[in-house]
């Protein structure tokens, strides 16, 4: 009996299973204690849940740009993040227009700053689709047939071409997106208080998630597209256009990206030229944590990886006394990662490739 | 080269539109003004105006190749040299409408690099009105002048060519490595004949040199390669006579070579693509701090370089078997991503207060002893140099003996075939296992010499920008291929170091260089010679 | 004597799909056996269960008596269960010798140290695989192609590598999946002799997936025929052909979807 | 076509290497450096006065710079302008540069500055001082940036003789009475941790608080800043109740701001730049149990700037800063010329320091610098860092400068600013008694 065990299950997966295991006991012991301690109310808890929603619903939109961009070229377009960044530029350049103009000063939410945001955000979103189609057609789509890494390294030399352009062009400063007096504070909802800020970009997030989920499966873009991701040869035989598709997943990817930038200009009223690296990486992250080429995947990824980043720390850190933890988010998030996989190696939801097994 | 399609004339206006937006994105990007004070010619040709003229150059003889007809045509030189002139014009006019624009409204609001300066160099010093028209005229010019290189024979065009590429090039590489100014006019025009000479005569000459070398007998031949070898490894060890600053930047590459070829065993041989490499790095770096360093007190031991170098590739060894079980279980970019990772939380760990009374946190660790041989002490870059060639031999032997043996079959099955090579018998987290151990020893190596080169290390030095210069190294130098990775790094790390001169445009030029570098020869500069086939049957439309 | 692979009730789903369903397959010493069936009967899918690369839902494989399942395919290989591909899965960028080096893998044993410092014990093995690895060329009719890259030989020759890399294996058994396919009438004849000659000089069994009737009838010892995920019929090859519901689930398929591949 | 590609490139390789390996091609004769005429320096002749110098032999123990008749007098930079904390470098980078303008000659020379991106790591500086030590006409240079870059440049830079004073290092051990012999030739304008941080903790002592609690971002800056204030702050008798760290780029600090409120401090010190700045201070007042708690900032974030990325929330926030009520007439002016360079206000001070920097550097070299009858200059290498050194009541744009022996060159003036008005244009720290921000300790 034993000997069949050890010929069924190799000795790498036990110590897989235990690595796991053990850094389950750990995370279980951390959140433990630090419940015991009892440091923090209820409502500090429900706090730190809801800044975890706003920063994931900003992390599941760029994932969204990645997870649609890595099903269709199976390519990390480590671009991404700074595409992100240019649609906060493009945003930042609409909005001060704005400001000067008046439409950020009334108190209340009022037509004209609704107008305004609405703008602001398509600007950005346009621009940013823009330079993600010609990203694409200069950089990535010569190399279409080229081994893996080619396009890798590729995205990764137009990545840095991106963010120093943009330091070039506009500086190095941090721009200060405009504050809009009409969306300072909180509001109560359910009997939770919170940001207003926070309430417009996740509904914001929430409403472009369902358009592009809706365009995915409903429109006949969408369903191109995902033939494309299934089999480009196939679906150029059914007579799809696979360049067409291509470059319509970078403009919808480009365009959720730049609305990003916005939203999270407007979440965090920074815009400066290496504002979307972090944030880009993060959200690659959430992609393959929600299960890569899977779009609810990155969706529930991104949320996930918000939520994990403003709460564990806390909650897991905290009780194993280890000082400053939030200077060890990241290294928590990307831990939390490991033990996702180990347990469910194709991500929370699975991945949505085609596998072109035997 | 030959284009088939009819000619038109919408061809040299569109070619000259891209190449004014190109200049229009050099002048903003601030990269023109902020190397007008950089001669090339001392006196008489700043970078920046290399910069401005090159535009025209490439872009004015891009159009008129494409006006130029083919081999089997009558010559049409009107055609060409209009051709030529016409994206001249074009480039100028947008730099024109950039002025006049500028005159107008006051970009810098948005564009930081749109100042007096710039308009100033754009018009020649001569305010709106003149200025403009010599603007125009300079680009019809120029257009005339770099269009009439496409009527030239080819032979002649391409040494040309190089002779005028080569001045500026040799001139930031003179100035940058010995710190001194730009060309005088006599060694520009030096430089110039001579590139241009040696290639014309070259292509010449090439093939009866070769055929004659060729035709020695077998013995001569054998005894010419030994030769050559000889004075290629006389090269090597002669390069730190060049100075302390270029022995600093050998060793640089050194570092990056051990690296890569490390990396290269973990991705170019298993297919394993690993975005957390620097985490050895770090660890073979941290263990040589911690026991040579004085200043860590609550090691009971501090020993010498020669002691800690075997616990530091050691640790780096075993931290590679411990994160690579977890993670060889999972396929491709998850792969990626959960590396990436471990880099990134290696780097937040070391820097973190909770570890910070072991191992400095932001403070880092310091007063890292160098390497001292009976009482030489390798205490400059020039005599580093020497340990890291050493380790560089070192990893080059085991890289090459590993991959002709069964575990390198194994590697390359699997990074063929992963389902096949399993069922050929291969366990694959095993033989995974064998690839990301020796990757991470390498690293660890890597990572020691770094440290004691230090003498202090941050974590910072950690990030993933050393992960990714690693892994475009071994790209572009030709994936699975040794001789590869070092070219792959003395053009990647090597030459930027030379380039410093660009300072803030670094990074910038680098990622161009990246992408113009992939577009152009995907498989890399010295690819594995396997590899080569492989790509170019796979697709004929990139290469050249 | 017990049969050396026994497959009792295998059953393997994909989501709501059953693509096999309750299997019994006995393959004796020694034999030639065959499934045969329609495109997407399931029979690769059983191949793939016998080699653990699916896991089955339900049932057991056993082989030489001990039970497979749950096993890592590259543990079944050396347990002695050779395979190959449907489309033809070789190296490609490898050469051809060391496409066969690879399938000889498992019966050596030098490790990273012998390989860096070329120690005695691993030259003297890497001489012995290179040697084996020729005569498994030789066997295969391969000779002298040893330093070609795979992806350049013709396709007859690259179904031959394949064989030849699964036999490097050693195995006991070997599994073919559809090893006629695209092959032309004259060298369907040469394979036919192959498989012969695999059970009499190398004594190896084999289980064989074949749409081309005239392979199947002429060389096979037992024929099991399956649809659906299920086994309808099996016997001698006279006693399939004569079988109603065979016939049945055949008429005008099986000839059309000769040569067509499908995949998973 | 391949190969020919390699030939090329071979050839250029050689080519600059052929060009430097015979210097005596170029046309400048002035290459003559000062190491080898230190050793065969033994000659009697030389004058303490460099103004009437007639004579041009180099006789100090470290090796001269020579400045030809009409060249330039070179003078570097060392600064990290590339990457996230390239705003850091350019700040001080654009203040050398304007400094540079500002004096127009050193000695009747033109100035030429050249610099290298120190990429605020070790191995950036230990890289740009290789290079720069390998410039024989350099006279001194203006950086690091980073006092980790700092760490590994400095051994190279004194090895060379070169003298480094520094506009942005504030790590104590730099110019610590301890600091190893090769730091010999260094020194800074920018504040040592110590003098800051301490300052800032008698200021929140004396003004009553009690519970403090501080945040740093991982930079070697932040990190030291805090260190010191806490122990300072325990030092009389104040609790230090939470100690907390980001990362320089993260954006969402509620969660740790949710940390730090649970511990209850009142006062709250956070030395970090503007980009972590900005969010902790916007969003401080967003987390409940943070709206009455004082913030407080450093150098770091004393800028217009910062108004711009904290918004509102930086109402009524302490400042420590160098005291720019003993700020040079001149500042104004400099601050007109930065905004010629970057339209966006001055990110921190450094750029104030960095003037100062240079100036000093020009200072010394016009004391020891001898004139040669040619029209040369000779600068001794030893001489101009004991002239820098001994820089005493230098009153500079960032106060009045007086070098320690260690090279701490600040003006040690710590003052205590309060923000009364957001809006950025506003901000004229030091202008009047009244101006914003309000100067309110001591």
């Amino acid at each position: 009996m034993l000997k069949n065990l050890r010929r069924r299950v190799s000795g790498t997966t036990i110590a897989m299973w235990i690595i796991g295991f053990i850094l389950l006991v750990v995370v279980i012991v951390g959140v433990v204690r630090t419940l015991m301690i009892g440091k923090y109310t209820g409502a500090d808890w429900t706090d730190l849940f809801v800044y975890g929603i706003s920063q994931g619903s900003v992390y599941a939109l760029i994932a969204l740009g990645y997870t649609m961009v890595y099903g269709i070229l199976r390519m990390i377009n480590f671009a991404h993040g700074d595409i992100f960044m240019a649609g906060a530029f493009f945003g930042y350049f609409t909005a001060i227009v704005f400001e000067k103009n008046g439409f950020f000063d009334s108190p209340t939410v009022d037509g004209k700053l609704v107008l305004a945001l609405v703008v602001v955000t398509l600007v950005a979103a346009a621009g940013a689709a823009g330079l993600a189609i010609l990203l694409e057609r200069i950089a990535y789509r010569p190399l279409r047939r080229a081994p893996r890494l080619v396009p890798l390294i590729t995205a990764i030399g137009a990545s840095f071409f991106l963010e120093y352009s943009f330091l070039g062009l506009f500086g190095s400063g941090i721009k200060g997106f405009p504050e809009i007096d009409a969306l300072k504070g909180r509001v109560s909802i359910f009997g939770v208080e919170i940001l207003k800020t926070q309430v417009v970009v996740i509904v914001a997030s929430f409403v472009m998630l369902i358009a592009l989920w809706l365009f995915v499966q409903r429109s006949k873009m969408g369903k191109a597209i995902q033939a494309v991701s299934e089999d480009k040869d196939a679906a150029a035989l059914m007579g799809i256009n696979v360049d067409r598709s291509i470059m319509i997943t970078f403009l919808v990817g480009g365009a959720l990206a730049g609305a990003a930038g916005v939203l999270y200009a407007l979440l965090f009223r920074q815009v400066y030229f290496f504002m979307g690296f972090f944030p880009g990486l993060k959200a690659f992250t959430a992609a393959v944590l929600g299960g890569i080429g899977n779009i609810a995947g990155a969706m529930v990824g991104g949320l996930f990886l918000g939520i994990a980043e403003s709460l564990f720390p806390n909650l897991v850190l905290d009780g194993l006394g280890i000082p400053a933890p939030y200077q060890l988010k990241d290294a928590l998030a990307f831990l939390l990662l490991v033990l996702v996989l180990i347990f469910r190696p194709t991500g929370i939801l699975g991945e949505r490739l085609a596998t072109k097994k035997a | 080269m030959k284009r088939t399609s009819p000619f038109s004339w919408m061809t040299p206006v569109t070619t000259g539109l891209i190449g004014g937006v190109v200049a229009l994105f050099l002048c903003l990007v601030g990269i023109v003004e902020a190397s007008l004070g950089r001669y090339v010619i001392t006196g008489i040709v700043t970078m920046g105006q290399v910069f401005v003229l090159a535009v025209y150059a490439i872009f004015a003889m891009q159009a008129a190749q494409k006006a130029a007809p083919g081999q089997d045509e009558k010559p049409a030189p009107f055609r060409t040299l209009a051709s030529g002139a016409i994206s001249g014009l074009m480039i100028s006019v947008v730099l024109a409408i950039f002025v006049l624009l500028g005159q107008q409204i006051d970009l810098r609001a948005v564009f930081i690099h749109a100042t007096p300066v710039l308009y100033d160099l754009l018009t020649f010093g001569l305010g709106v009105p003149q200025g403009i028209f010599v603007l125009l005229g300079f680009g019809i010019l120029m257009g005339v002048l770099f269009g009439a290189m496409a009527l030239l024979p080819s032979a002649l065009r391409r040494s040309l060519g190089a002779g005028l590429i080569a001045v500026p090039l040799v001139a930031v590489i003179y100035s940058s490595l010995f710190s001194g100014r730009g060309l005088s006019a006599f060694q520009a025009l030096a430089v110039f004949v001579v590139v241009g000479l040696a290639l014309f005569l070259w292509g010449r000459y090439q093939q009866p040199v070769r055929a004659r070398a060729n035709a020695l007998p077998a013995r001569q031949q054998r005894s010419m390669r030994l030769g050559l070898w000889v004075v290629a490894i006389l090269f090597v060890l002669a390069l730190p006579a060049l100075g302390t600053y270029p022995s600093e930047v050998l060793v640089i590459t050194g570092i990056f070579v051990l690296m890569g070829l490390g990396l290269n065993i973990v991705v170019g041989y298993a297919g394993l693509l690993d975005l957390g490499y620097v985490a050895f790095f770090a660890i073979g770096a941290y263990v040589m701090a911690i026991l040579t360093s004085p200043e860590i007190t609550w090691f009971p031991f501090s020993g010498n370089f020669w002691i800690a170098l075997p616990f530091a590739v050691l640790a780096a060894t075993l931290a590679g078997v411990i994160l690579g079980i977890p993670v060889l279980n999972m396929r491709g970019d998850y792969l990626a991503i959960v590396t990436l990772g471990f880099g990134e939380i290696i780097r937040l760990v070391a820097l973190s207060d909770w570890l910070k009374p072991l191992i400095g946190g932001s403070n880092g660790i310091t007063q890292i002893p160098k390497p001292v041989v009976f009482g030489f002490s390798f205490d400059n870059p020039q005599k580093l140099y020497y340990i890291v060639v050493i380790g560089c031999v070192i990893a080059a032997f085991i890289a090459t003996r590993l991959k002709y043996s069964r575990l390198g079959r194994n590697w390359m099955a699997i990074r063929e075939d992963e389902d096949v090579a399993q069922a050929m018998g291969i366990d694959l987290v095993r033989n995974k296992l064998m690839a990301f151990a020796t990757g991470a020893a390498l690293s660890g190596l890597a990572g020691a010499l770094f440290a004691t080169k230090l003498t202090s290390i941050y974590p910072h030095s950690f990030n993933l920008l050393v992960s990714i210069n690693v892994l475009a190294v071994i790209i572009v130098g030709g994936l699975g291929s040794i001789p590869g990775v070092i070219i792959g790094a003395v053009a990647l790390v090597g030459l930027p170091e030379l380039l410093r001169e660009f300072a803030e445009y670094r990074l910038l030029v680098y990622g161009a260089v990246l992408v113009f570098m992939m577009l152009k020869r995907p498989e890399g500069l010295l690819p594995e010679a396997r590899r080569k086939l492989e790509l170019h049957e796979l697709s004929p439309d990139v290469a050249e | 004597m017990p049969p050396l692979l026994n497959a009792r009730d295998v059953t393997k789903r994909f989501g709501g799909l059953t693509a096999v369903n309750k299997l019994n397959v006995e393959i004796e010493e020694n034999a030639i056996h065959s499934i045969i069936g329609p495109n997407g009967a399931g029979k690769t899918t059983f191949f793939n269960c016998v080699t653990g690369f699916y896991r089955h839902e339900e049932g057991t494989v056993l082989f030489k008596g001990e039970p497979l399942d749950g096993m890592q395919p590259d543990r079944i290989t050396r347990e002695g269960i050779g395979r190959t591909y449907q489309n033809i899965r070789l190296f490609q960028n490898m050469t051809v010798i060391e496409n066969v080096m690879v399938g000889y893998q498992s019966h050596l044993h030098s490790g990273w140290i012998g390989a860096v410092f070329h120690t005695r014990g691993q030259r003297d093995e890497e001489k012995r695989a290179v040697e084996e690895a020729r005569k498994m060329l030789a066997f295969v009719g391969l000779a002298g192609r040893g330093d070609w890259m795979s992806k350049n030989l013709p396709y007859g020759d690259q179904r031959r590598l394949e064989i030849g890399r699964a036999l490097a294996t050693k195995p006991d058994l070997l599994l073919l999946d559809e090893p006629a396919a695209g092959m032309n009438p004259s060298e369907t004849v040469d394979l036919m002799e192959f498989i012969k000659r695999l059970r009499s000089e190398l004594g190896i069994t084999v289980l064989l997936i074949e749409h081309h009737m005239q392979v199947v009838m002429s060389i096979s010892d037992k024929v099991t025929v399956m649809d659906f995920g299920e086994k309808i019929a099996e016997g001698t090859p006279q006693e399939v052909q004569n079988n109603p519901m065979v016939i049945e689930a055949y008429l005008g398929k099986g000839a059309t979807e000769y040569g067509t591949v499908g995949s998973h | 076509m391949k190969k020919s590609q390699y030939f090329v490139i071979a050839v250029l390789m050689i080519a600059a290497f052929v060009l430097a390996a015979c210097p005596a091609a170029t046309p400048a004769p002035t290459t003559s450096s000062g190491d080898t005429a230190a050793t065969s320096g033994d000659t009697t002749t030389s004058s303490a006065s460099g103004d009437t110098a007639t004579s041009c032999e180099c006789t100090d123990p470290k090796g001269c710079v020579t400045v030809g008749a009409n060249d330039p007098v070179r003078v570097g930079w060392m600064m990290v302008v590339s990457g996230a904390d390239a705003t850091l470098g350019l700040d001080s980078k654009f203040g050398a540069e304007i400094a540079a303008d500002d004096r127009g000659t050193i000695a009747g020379h033109a100035i030429e500055l050249t610099g290298e991106d120190d990429l605020c790591s070790a191995e950036g500086g230990q890289t740009a001082a290789q290079k720069m030590s390998a410039d024989n006409k350099l006279t001194a240079v203006i950086g690091t940036s980073c006092s980790s870059a700092a760490r590994a440049a400095i051994p190279v830079m004194c090895g060379a003789g070169i003298p480094m004073i520094s506009a942005s290092n504030t790590a104590p051990d730099l110019t610590a009475d301890d600091r190893p012999a090769d730091y010999w030739c260094y020194m800074r304008t920018a504040h040592n941790d110590k003098v800051q941080g301490a300052a800032m903790a008698e200021y929140a002592y004396g003004a009553g608080f009690r519970k403090a609690a501080t945040v740093h971002d991982g930079s070697l800056y932040a990190d030291q800043l805090q260190q010191v204030f806490a122990d300072k702050f325990k030092e009389l008798g104040g609790e230090i109740v939470a100690q907390e760290a980001v990362g320089p780029q993260d954006t969402d600090m509620k969660p740790m701001l949710t940390r730090v409120a649970a511990a209850g401090p009142d006062f709250f010190y956070l030395p970090i730049f503007v980009a972590a700045g900005g969010q902790v201070v916007k969003q401080a007042k967003e987390v409940p149990g943070m709206e009455n708690v004082q913030l407080a900032g450093a150098d770091g974030i004393f800028t217009a700037d910062f108004l711009r990325a904290a918004g509102d929330a930086a109402m009524g926030m302490n400042h420590s800063s160098p005291d720019f009520s003993l700020f040079g007439e001149g500042y104004p002016a400099l601050l007109e010329k930065y905004k010629a360079k970057e339209p966006a206000a001055p990110l921190s001070a450094f750029h104030a320091h960095a003037y100062d920097a240079f100036n000093i550097i020009a200072n010394g070299i016009e004391a020891v610098a001898q004139k040669c009858d040619d029209g040369s200059l000779v600068i001794g290498k030893q001489a101009l860092r004991d002239a820098m050194i001994s820089t005493k009541d230098y009153s500079g744009i960032t106060g009045t400068l007086t070098c320690t022996a260690t090279g701490d060159c600040a003006d040690p003036k710590i003052a205590v600013y309060e923000v009364m008005d957001t809006n950025p244009d506003n901000w004229n720290p030091g202008a009047n008694a009244d101006s914003n921000p309000k100067k309110i300790w001591p």
